[in-house]
């Protein structure tokens, strides 16, 4: 079995979950990868201070995708404070597969994008 | 599609880094747009010099300064001649992005003015296209865009009427594209930019190290390019200018040995090329440099390009091959440089290539540096194999055998399960 | 004059080149504020590095191009680490002369007004004074010099005097004099200037291959050097800014790999550092810098320091006893870098240098890049001797002979017909 | 005996032939070795279309005042159209050393003085 591109990867990658526009919508960002010029956005529908629904578009890998499509799932429902509190390795561990060094901004552009959308804060996850 | 020769360059046991074995694999290098591997002769050049000449240049008296002088001097002298071009305009920068900022810097912000135009293409490089903007922006002056025909071709005709319009005050176009792999027509577009009494800037990155270049021949005021994919070394860069341009523009950094005098009040600027080397010359790095130019003569330019050719022949046929696989540029090995950027239905670019590293075979994934080129084509980015004298048909065989295996783990071949979709 | 420690350094065998023996001589070579010698780890650090671990940087996706990455960015880490900066504002350029023009062209063309004023010492390099000019001259501003005593030393209350003045947009000044070898009190005049709201540029070219330098505990805005004379290769060099400071500033040079996102109209800047790194950066240079700062860590800097303090000392002895001979800078070697700089009676600097050769001994002659301060000096030029942490005590004593010597060929020391003149 | 530094060479330099100003003059120039910072300053009187009388002033090295000196006594009753067409190997073969390549433009130094004076180019002799 290959260990990067495991079947749920790929999976979640053909068939993204939580994935077009959402409008109206409370919060959205947009952020690129410089690396390969990818492009990944997000819509948010806040209510009590928490994620009611989020949907991402725009386009990447097989690893920055999956990662966003594993992320919405956790995202829906979570508060707006727990988001601004989420670092690298919760992304990490929930895509469960070795990311290089080069592959980590793939797998962390939807966090970046979430993140900003939520704190203002545009910088990478650490 | 006219024959095209056979190879018959065999040098990758030149090349020290092509005998490691990753994983027990042979390393297939295809990415010499990005950076050349260097030749054994090319680092024992720098490390000679380092253990046997290294002094400072242009002030010592003593003998090994002299030999130093002499080494970086000739240097210069060496790759002058290997594009035929004039040592005391030929100067060292750091690479080619800073050659082309030199330009825009000393050229561009005394003779670009408020309603003039600056003229690059679609296909441009960062490196051939933000300095222009930076300059155009500074300046009130406007950056237009030449087309690139669904070939990846320029229309000289497009050209005409842009230069017609009279406010053309300098052409920047590349030798060679990095991403559609098209040889430009530059002596022509040179000469029709000078005879509308535009000034012409030639970014050869892409071009020196596959083809045969006649700087003189070529007529264009400024050509630049880079060390490291020329198989040299990082840290140097060249420029070549026309004399009396040179002579006119305003130096661009300032400091030690590019002066004629200073005192208190201000400074008076040394002969060329003195007169833009600032500071302290990458002067192993040209040690490097002359070595890789003398190593790529010895092989003959005409037969690195028929080498080049013949590979890139094979690699189209063989990419062809691969369902969904779509090469942007043109589609005759005759017309383009020793490169081709494809993107693959249902698999993404970056994913292409780390599994071709699967099977030790470094292709470059991504943007390219010319994202506005990225838009043209309507993708965000493409894969991108590139061939260097080293390569052998064993390796494009590698590289169409290790697509296919992509596509395997993707199920695009119907193989695998997550194949419906 | 305190007690000066014995060196107890003696690292001749890791340099190669000084196993040359030039007309069977030793070579003894006293030009090292010129450049450095190498020692074989760092000769031995690019090769490898061309050897083996060659690619380009930053968007490679196959596991050769990421061993480049870490490379490269392993060598920041551990070149911002040996003087106490953080890697994020460590800046590669390709000498210290382009990084003092990044400001002048990037923060200076942006603060410096008509009606503002740049200070600058009498002593600076041409690197650290002629960018400031064209600045100055460009943005109709004032360049004023401090004044240097006739020990060599900046007077304190001088540059308040400057400072009250109220127009003083930045201060620009050397670690350590390359002609008059003096020590300034970097930290102290940093914190003056920031106190009256000036920015501080530190030209260490000097300083760091010499002395334990602390970025953080300095305070400047800017700090930068050179690695060719820090025992690395020629082709980078290296600038610590401000985090704040880099942060407002709009980048220099532009192209490849320091944008964020380019389209047509223009462009967005990356973050730090590459905002500043434009192109393909000096990467075997940053993996020989690294190589070489990791040497002289190993030997200590303190050591180091204690070394060409106690040679310094030595040097000030023997030159003292040279009929005619006169030293410029501080004569206490605790006050100084390990340099001196003279001129002898009766022989031109050039002809001392070349005589000196004559016995294997290498030192420069000339004006030092420093035309103003020889003005100030009286003189055309000087004979400088510098020290590196290769040089022993009979490099010293081989050096006042060679000077004897010297006197005696042109017949100063009566010994020949012509000392009647 | 020194290659270099021969007998008549140091007695050209202790003691040259032709220093100091000429006033009036009809000719002057003054050139720089960017190399060192020496400088080198020429008057000349001319009469009939030839070097009547000249004078050169300023600092530098053995060599170039030794060649400053020697060639001022070649250079006196010259026709200035014959100056223009002096080159390197003139001045080299006069001083009678051999000169490296780093030292040789302290021995032109003087040429390209006169030769700007008398015929504006401030080229390097070659
Ligand atoms: C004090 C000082 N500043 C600046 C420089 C210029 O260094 P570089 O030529 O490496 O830019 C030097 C050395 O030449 C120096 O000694
Ligand atoms: C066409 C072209 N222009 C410019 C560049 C920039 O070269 P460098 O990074 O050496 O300045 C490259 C390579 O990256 C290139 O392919």
């Amino acid at each position: 079995m290959d260990d990067l591109y495991r079947d749920y990867i790929l999976d979640h990658y053909k068939r993204p979950r939580n994935f077009g526009e959402l409008d109206p919508h409370d919060l959205e960002a947009l952020e690129h990868n410089p690396l390969c010029g990818d492009e990944l956005g997000v819509h948010i529908l806040v209510k009590d201070d928490q994620i009611e629904d989020l949907r991402f578009h725009g386009h990447g890998c097989a690893i920055s995708q999956a990662a966003a499509s594993i992320a919405s799932e956790e995202l829906k429902g979570m508060k707006l404070a727990e988001v601004g509190e989420l670092g690298a390795d919760w992304m990490i561990d929930l895509l469960g597969i070795p990311v290089s060094a080069t592959r980590r901004k793939c797998a962390l552009l939807n966090l970046k994008v979430v993140r900003g959308a939520v704190t203002g804060d545009h910088a990478w996850p650490t | 599609m006219p024959p095209v020769a056979e190879s018959t360059l065999s040098v990758r046991a030149d090349f020290p880094i092509l005998q490691r074995r990753p994983n027990g694999r042979p390393l297939i290098y295809l990415d010499s747009a990005a950076t050349s591997q260097k030749p054994e002769a090319v680092i024992a050049a720098i490390a000679d010099h380092l253990r046997e000449h290294n002094a400072n240049v242009h002030r010592g008296v003593y003998a090994l300064a002299q030999e130093a002088d002499a080494a970086f001097e000739g240097a210069r002298t060496r790759i002058a001649a290997f594009v035929n071009a004039d040592p005391l305009t030929t100067i060292f920068t750091k690479n080619v992005t800073e050659a082309i900022n030199l330009i825009a810097y000393s050229w561009g912000r005394a003779n670009v003015h408020e309603g003039d135009a600056v003229l690059v293409t679609q296909a441009e490089h960062h490196a051939n296209l933000v300095p222009w903007q930076v300059l155009c922006r500074e300046r009130g002056a406007t950056l237009r865009y030449l087309e690139v025909d669904e070939h990846g071709g320029l229309s000289l005709d497009a050209l005409d009427r842009e230069l017609e319009r009279g406010d053309v005050r300098l052409v920047a176009f590349a030798h060679v594209s990095n991403v559609l792999g098209t040889i430009n027509p530059i002596a022509e577009i040179a000469g029709r930019a000078r005879a509308a009494g535009a000034l012409t800037v030639i970014d050869g990155a892409q071009g020196v190290p596959q083809l045969p270049v006649d700087v003189a021949a070529i007529g264009a005021d400024f050509y630049a390019w880079t060390g490291h994919k020329a198989l040299g070394p990082t840290g140097i860069g060249v420029l070549h200018g026309r004399r009396e341009v040179l002579e006119r523009m305003e130096p661009f950094l300032t400091g030690g040995d590019m002066i004629a005098s200073v005192d208190f009040d201000g400074a008076t600027w040394g002969e060329l090329p003195s007169k833009f080397e600032a500071g302290t010359q990458p002067i192993a790095e040209a040690v490097g440099l002359a070595a890789a130019v003398d190593y790529l003569a010895a092989l003959g330019m005409e037969r690195v390009r028929e080498h080049e050719q013949a590979l890139t022949a094979r690699m189209l046929e063989g990419l062809a091959a691969v369902p969904g696989l779509r090469v942007v540029g043109p589609l005759d090995a005759a017309a383009r440089g020793g490169l081709a950027s494809f993107t693959i239905e249902g698999l993404h670019p970056h994913d292409v290539a780390e599994l071709c590293d699967r099977e030790g075979v470094c292709i470059r994934a991504g943007h390219h540096c010319a994202q506005p080129l990225m838009r043209c084509l309507g993708v965000g980015a493409t894969a991108r194999a590139s061939i260097g004298v080293y390569n052998e048909q064993a390796d494009i065989d590698a590289l169409v055998h290790a697509l296919q295996s992509a596509r395997g783990v993707f199920g695009l071949d119907g193989s695998r399960n997550g194949a419906a979709a």
